[in-house]
């Protein structure tokens, strides 16, 4: 084995790769181990997979390709990275759909092998980048690592298939050592998961640590990087993707009620991953029902919670269009419900696994008649878990139902996670109506539809509770009785106390808090996945000595008491979405203030940059 | 527990016991009223607690009735009934599910639900109100409605042709499966408590008479005069004779045939003997649809036992349960790769 | 015969009667046959009938009443009216559910026959009314109608039940008397309908007669009224309820167009007459589908159009809410579709026979994604014919799904209509592409998604047209090729460019109209069915010399290009809406001005007096 | 007409022809492939022009189908193709309309549309891609998974009772029901062209293999080694082998049993005669459903003659219209009661 070379170790702040090949090529394994192995490295980190619709698009072709980008740091971690410093391309089309974006001489590692004639039609090369200086403005490493794969396991018993399937373990080796990351992850990863197949799991940590040796190995790397430790608060921590953490905030919700969950949903991509993990963790008393489309899984969602259960059903913006008028049958019966939208590319089918926040409006008022109805969105994957516990909260204290607000990005990505207390998350009293709370001409008997004075909440009186016998449905009902009222002063009455509840659920809310200058020139108030990208941001602005402020609002109905008065302390407002406007909406009618949208409908999220030059924009034209 | 409370409590129930409040809505006249006595004098003698009870209906004339009962209830949006009444059985097992739909609400508009509710076999009863008409909507045609009606919304004539209920439940795999009428006060019981007794969806259709929009869709089978040549009751076990023992029903091949048991020729022994448990003998006998010379069968068609889908859901629970134990939110917070920053 | 007395008679600038009895009593009969009457005598008038949700809810019971109000005189009247001043009691209930209704001093016609034990106790009085002097605010005139009615038809060889059922024929020929309406235009209704039938006619003609000669004959009034017909525009006129003209204005459409008109939709209360209606006139091309439910209705609707058919749905907010999802693929597949919403009390089934304009947001913001639509208002019965018809044509001149929106007052009042010359309608052009619109590489091609230049309406090209094959359908399209694209920036563009292919329509837009005073102190923007109140509520603030104006919006979105210029005119914008306040949402969110709002949420539409209190407020508040 | 519209013209078309410019994007190895392929095959012997071709698909793997062929399409949502298609078929008879659904597709959320298509008898094809799971979405278990299935949202097996989906096209009262398969290409095209053939709902469920998340589903069926066995293809008016004539089925009452037609006992003339038009033997053949020791059926199980939905509705639109002449806008808006006022 050749000598190996001790090259330059150069120690910096932060960094994002990418890892983009054929959907057959294991980019989402190799990028997740490489978190994996980040994370161990102490650094805080954001991760964003993108994969193409096709389930396996034909091998070599642009559509076809995956890719999973990684940024990470000694320093906070907000998004998945603007620019990407490495970019492992294991095809020309990986080359061709990614090269936009790897900044000035970055560094891209190719599978050399792969940049033949018929790959490089099938990316719409006209002559090879790797020849034609194209690509001189980058730092370029071929490698071959076709050729290298093949050698490493000519012996390894595995068929030609296997061996070039399994390439990318090389490429991950050398990704570890070109960033100083611990292998002990990855090598015990693979070790239990192909412990029953032998030669796989040989072969796999065979090019492993090949490619590892090869970076010290080969001399095409001038410089290797250190990421120190970032300083994260203390405490325990695991990687976590939001559709896991929105299931164990359900799963908690259960826990500390003491209520059975029963999730009823049909799939669909991106919200799917939430059932699968939740179907896992039936002996945490979860029901998990796959039912024949969107109605009936709402259907029945409302039916458990009727019987007691805390009722939850999750779908993506198409689902939620064909649950509205279910989710007004709940407004109507006053019962517990959480809707979980995991929000994607719209309108229509549009890009389902793209991420996007254009399902807001719906949420607030996509139902028939006046059917107000609490509103959340979550900010990072890891907030997925307490936004999806406190909805729940909300939804069984108030006998409402609620809406989460997710999105593909928040459900893909990942981040470290300082792992909760179950102690330290609030209380959730549950009451369950057992009594006679009324009377009647000199008789006792149960007010279905009584008030709680504080929340407004009626009583929930389960199926089985004897002498609690009372008739829910989707007619107007009578005040306290519950019974059908076709009474003019009573319907109005009712619409009016239905929506004193919803306000009321802003109780809770805590005051508004102000992420850099607490006053100032311009605030931005964003909502939902944007949080990070709007965070970043503002930390650079603040390097550059602007005044600027943000706030992230987590209930969008009810909004925040607080929240003018917040606001009136800047010049102007900036609110990034990505939609054509639509928190914006709801700004400009509730409040005043001199409001400036920012909106980004890429299917993809914001970059910290873009949300920074708005800023830079704005500042000149607001300062003479 | 406050005085009140035994109200719903043990003792023998009656009827009345199971009337609510509320005055009954229906035209004088409607069909839907004798349904609602039938049900009522039912419940005593099932012997479920009230509070155990739950009737679950859509929309429609007949989807009112859960406010005439004295029992939990919900009058739910349009077709939906199966599907909240599924989630409502699951979250509870212990609870007894009645699901009430009309002909529109059940296979029109929930038709999906239907079909996936008697598939999976939660185990209930559904009673389907078939008057042939959109009633509440006041007088549109409807799925069973037969073709070239016409009606408020087909002047010239409707163009659909009906469904066979029976046919649809079947291709659905139901485990039950039944038709009776209002103007049998008596069969209607019976058949309802068959189907209770039932473990599984039991499909009930029910014909109705709308005295407003359809009157007189099932005079053939109601009339003294005309029933018993038009009318066949069948039982597990027995031989289909009807016109009280005159004709019998036999097949040939595959082909039912209308067999003469008072010339000599033919007797009860040639008849057909009604098997419950034989798919292929419920689907021929429902095919009697609207088949001139032949006679539309009542009873229970079809019944097998099968697993129900809430026993197979909480059997899954309980046997992950027990092998995993129950779970621990601690320890599944810090399940899988974990790392420590500090201390 | 007893002679007959001559009465005073007194001639009345307006006046409001109301008919109620039992469901069976044959109320609605009763009312449109005066109204029949009234408007021959060319009053102007505005009906409002009013009938219980249940179908033939039990006799005498006080949920049973049915009512219809009519409101006319020679002046215009833009309201059913305020208060009753005729109100013709069939039974005890009647009079309990209508009292309130009444002015003081105005009259009430009773049938004191069937003021017995037995009903009474049904309508739930202590005491008769016509006996305990509750009634001596009012002017009470008992008549005997079952007794007169039985001894009048005793040798008519009808059965009790039959006789019974026709009193109401002897209450309209009195009532007939009392404003001096003309008779025939009820005996030519009565002859033609019960031609076949001469027992029945024999005896309702006689009935009709009695009841006329009764107030003749018998001393119990004091003055007999008579009201000039009022000042029109000349030309011909018919009495017409809003779904009739609905319907009619969208054969109009169909007629125009040469377009096959297809209505797909699924029954559902109040908008099932439009089906009705429509499925009467198959000779006009029109086919009318009663699908399986909503969402097939809105597909099938959707195939129509695709196929070249006028495709149109009708439903009401709860099947509006089932219909979300195809809306949105109608918005991305850009094929022409009017979704027709007749509003009704909500939330879910809410108050089904009630009329309410609750769904206005659902309209404009109910879809998953960015799928804006056109949203359109009618405002009277009449006024349905020409928004059906303006509805229609943007859809196919844009190429966009349209929302129009009605109500069930609309669709159910009724009011005198001068019958529109088909000559004078809008043009309603289409053009079907027939040819290949584009080039790619030197081919001619068919580009499916190239724009026209002033609409950016993309081409319909219908199945069956030689070499336009072309696949449409709910994933993104690629600009002008219409293929599948995911990339970021075509997303980008086409959400733009679908929201200003919406924008676009306001070149339909005609200047804003307002009523009243131009500018000054108040201006009332209003949309819908409350038209005639605010109207008529302006017109009693100008008399009172009170400098307010009012604007009635036809299009919601988008709005009209001159709006804020009008409503900067005035102080203060009032806003009445039946519903919680949706539309100021709108209007807060998109101007400035001092937005006041003014919400009835009771099943019921607005009384001139309550919109006249809310001015007075305003203005006692506003100037010192 | 320019030059380019001569592409879509006359003259013999081939397979080619019908190939889209847009790149197939599903799995290398998916059934979908062969299915294509024979549709593709089958376009120019059927001859219909390709502009009065349309596919009509809801969503799933098997729904980008229209993408890939050279006519009018719109790939619709999920389980809407049949609605969409139905309003298609009616405003344009001419129009040549195939509607391409999968097993979640049609039989989950579109199950509804998908009987009450077949209740109409719209003049259509409905071609069921049943892979037995939810390809698009990853790996779901299916309405037609055999209960028990591990998937990614079943980890401890599924519950639900599957579909028959021949059953439920039967219970629908479909006019054409049959069963074919990826990988036997040339019964699928017959299959196609027999579907196409028919006037009215043609309902074809094709056995399809998704190699990625199902592999191997009808494996029975389909490998050289057990397909003798285990399928039995039927044809109208020949008796029922298989196993190369080793085997037969006959009917033991209602009772399908298999027969060995090589020791002599039994001839082919005891086997059982396939008769299309009889709804109860259908039922009987279609109930051959994972039933150990008994094959499975592939074929036209099913046709009878009825009307059309769209041809009802035409012939009266013009029987009316015949009536009343062609109706004119100025006389409707006077109908009825009118005044005048002024001159
Ligand atoms: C989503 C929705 N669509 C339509 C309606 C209107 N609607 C109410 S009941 C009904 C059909 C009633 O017919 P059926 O189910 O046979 O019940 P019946 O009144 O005859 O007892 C319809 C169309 C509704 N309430 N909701
Ligand atoms: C309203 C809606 N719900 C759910 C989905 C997600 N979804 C897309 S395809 C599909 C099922 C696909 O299964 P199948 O119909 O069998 O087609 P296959 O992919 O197996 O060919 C689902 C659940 C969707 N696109 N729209
Ligand atoms: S309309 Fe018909 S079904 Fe409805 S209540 Fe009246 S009689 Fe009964
Ligand atoms: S996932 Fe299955 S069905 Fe879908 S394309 Fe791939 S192999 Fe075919
Ligand atoms: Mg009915
Ligand atoms: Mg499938």
């Amino acid at each position: 084995m050749a000598e190996t070379i001790d090259t330059a170790v150069q120690a910096i702040p932060e960094a994002t790769i990418l890892f983009a090949g054929d959907s057959g090529d294991g980019m989402q394994l190799t990028g997740s181990q490489f978190t994996l192995a980040t994370a161990f490295a102490q650094n805080d980190l954001a991760t964003l997979p993108d994969f193409p619709a096709e389930i396996r698009a034909p091998a070599g072709t642009t559509y076809g390709v995956s890719g999973f980008q990684l940024h990470f740091g000694s320093v906070n971690i907000r998004t998945p990275g603007d620019d990407v410093d490495l970019l492992v391309a294991m095809n020309p089309a990986a080359l061709k759909v990614n090269l936009h974006r790897v900044r000035p001489q970055g560094t891209i590692i190719v599978n050399s092998n792969a940049f033949v004639k018929r790959d490089l039609d099938l990316a719409k090369y006209e002559s090879n980048p790797l020849e034609d200086g194209s690509l001189e403005r980058y730092r370029l490493i071929k490698v071959e690592l076709t050729r290298l794969t093949r050698e490493t396991l000519k012996d390894s018993g595995l068929n030609h298939k296997e061996i070039d399937r399994s390439k990318n373990m090389f490429a991950l080796g050398l990704a570890l050592w070109l960033y100083s990351r611990p292998t002990q992850p990855a090598i015990d990863w693979i070790s239990q998961k192909f412990g029953k197949k032998p030669k796989i799991l040989d072969a796999n940590l065979l090019l492993l640590k090949k490619g590892f040796h090869y970076g010290e190995t080969t001399e095409d790397f001038v410089v290797r990087y250190e990421v120190s430790p970032a300083k994260l608060k203390d405490g325990m921590y695991r990687a976590i993707r939001g559709s896991q953490s929105l299931a164990w905030g359900l799963i908690a919700a259960g826990y500390k009620s003491g209520l059975s969950l029963f999730y009823g949903t049909y799939p669909i991509t991106p919200a799917s991953d939430i059932l699968h993990e939740l179907s896992r963790h039936k002996n945490f008393n979860v029901v998990t029902v796959q039912a024949e489309d969107e109605i009936a899984a709402v259907g029945a969602t409302l039916g458990a919670s009727f019987a007691g259960s805390l009722g939850v059903t999750g779908t993506s913006g198409p689902g939620v269009a064909l649950k509205t008028e279910t989710i007004g049958l709940a407004v109507m019966t006053e019962l517990p419900m959480v809707i979980v939208d995991v929000q994607r590319g719209g309108p229509s089918t549009g890009l389902p696994t793209k991420t996007e926040q254009s399902d807001l409006l719906q949420a607030l008022y996509g139902r028939n008649g006046e059917a107000p109805m609490p509103v959340l969105a979550a900010s990072t994957p890891g907030d997925c878990f307490f936004i999806a516990y406190e909805a729940c909260r909300i939804a069984v204290k108030y006998m409402t139902p609620v809406m989460m607000l997710s999105d593909g990005y928040l459900a893909n990505g990942s981040e470290p996670w300082l792992i909760p207390d179950p102690d330290d998350l609030a209380d959730f009293p549950v009451t369950f109506a057992t009594t006679l709370n009324g009377e009647a001409d000199g008789e006792k008997v149960f007010l279905p539809y009584a008030r709680d004075k504080e929340t407004l909440a009626r009583p929930w009186a389960l199926p089985g509770t004897r002498g609690l016998q009372h008739r829910l449905g989707g007619l107007e009902k009578q005040h306290e009785t519950g019974n059908v009222s076709y009474d003019p002063d009573n319907h109005q009455f009712m619409i009016k106390l239905r929506a004193e509840k919803v306000e009321r659920v802003a109780q809770e809310i805590p005051p508004t808090e102000v992420n850099g200058v607490a006053t100032g020139e311009i605030l931005i108030v964003g909502w939902g996945s944007t949080r990070g990208s709007i965070e970043a941001a503002v930390e650079r602005a603040r390097m550059k000595g602007q005044s600027v402020g943000s706030t992230h609002l987590v209930f969008i109905h009810p909004l925040p008491p607080d929240l003018q008065e917040v606001m009136d302390r800047f010049e102007t407002i900036l609110v990034p979405e990505l939609n054509n406007g639509q928190l914006i909406r709801v700004l400009r009618e509730r409040y005043t203030g001199n409001f400036q949208p920012l909106n980004k409908i890429k299917g993809l999220p914001f970059r910290a940059s873009e949300i920074e030059a708005a800023l830079d924009e704005l500042l000149t034209t607001v300062t003479p | 527990m406050p005085a009140g409370l035994n109200a719903g409590g043990d003792g023998a129930l009656s009827r009345k016991d199971f009337a609510t409040d509320q005055d009954v809505r229906w035209c004088p006249g409607c069909g839907d009223y004798a349904i609602l006595a039938a049900v009522q004098r039912l419940m005593p003698e099932i012997g479920v607690p009230r509070e155990n009870l739950v009737f679950i209906s859509g929309i429609g004339c007949s989807s009112r009735f859960p406010y005439y009962m004295n029992t939990y209830g919900m009058h739910s949006i349009h077709g939906r009934a199966p599907s909240i009444a599924s989630g409502l059985k699951v979250s509870n097992p212990e609870l007894d599910v009645w699901i009430i739909t009309g002909d529109g609400d059940a296979l029109s508009i929930g038709g999906n639900h239907l079909i996936h509710l008697l598939r999976r076999n939660v185990n209930s009863q559904l009673l389907l109100f078939n008057n042939q008409i959109y009633g509440l909507t006041k007088g549109q045609y409807s799925p069973t409605s037969e073709a070239g009606k016409v009606t408020k919304s087909t002047p010239y004539g409707s163009l659909d042709h009906p469904f066979n209920p029976a046919h649809v439940a079947l291709g659905a795999d139901a485990s039950f499966i039944a038709r009776t009428m209002d103007r049998d006060p008596k069969h209607l019981k019976n058949t309802l408590k068959e189907a209770h007794t039932h473990k599984g969806s039991s499909f009930v259709e029910i014909y109705q008479n709308c005295n407003i929009f359809n009157d007189g869709a099932f005079l053939a089978f109601t009339e003294k005069s005309s029933k018993p040549m038009t009318t066949l009751y069948v039982e597990h076990g027995m031989p289909m004779t009807f016109d009280k023992g005159k004709q019998g029903l036999r097949l040939n091949g595959l082909t039912p045939e209308v067999i003469d048991l008072t010339d000599g020729y033919w007797s009860v022994e040639d008849c057909l003997v009604h098997d419950a448990t034989d798919k292929a003998l419920a689907f021929i006998l429902t095919n009697l649809f609207w088949q001139p010379d032949l006679p539309r069968p009542f009873g229970v068609f079809y019944q097998i036992e099968r697993p129900t889908y809430e026993d197979l859901l909480h059997e899954q629970l309980n046997e992950v349960t027990e092998r995993r134990s129950n779970g621990d939110l601690r320890e599944l917070l810090r399940t899988g790769d974990t790392w420590s920053i500090g201390a």
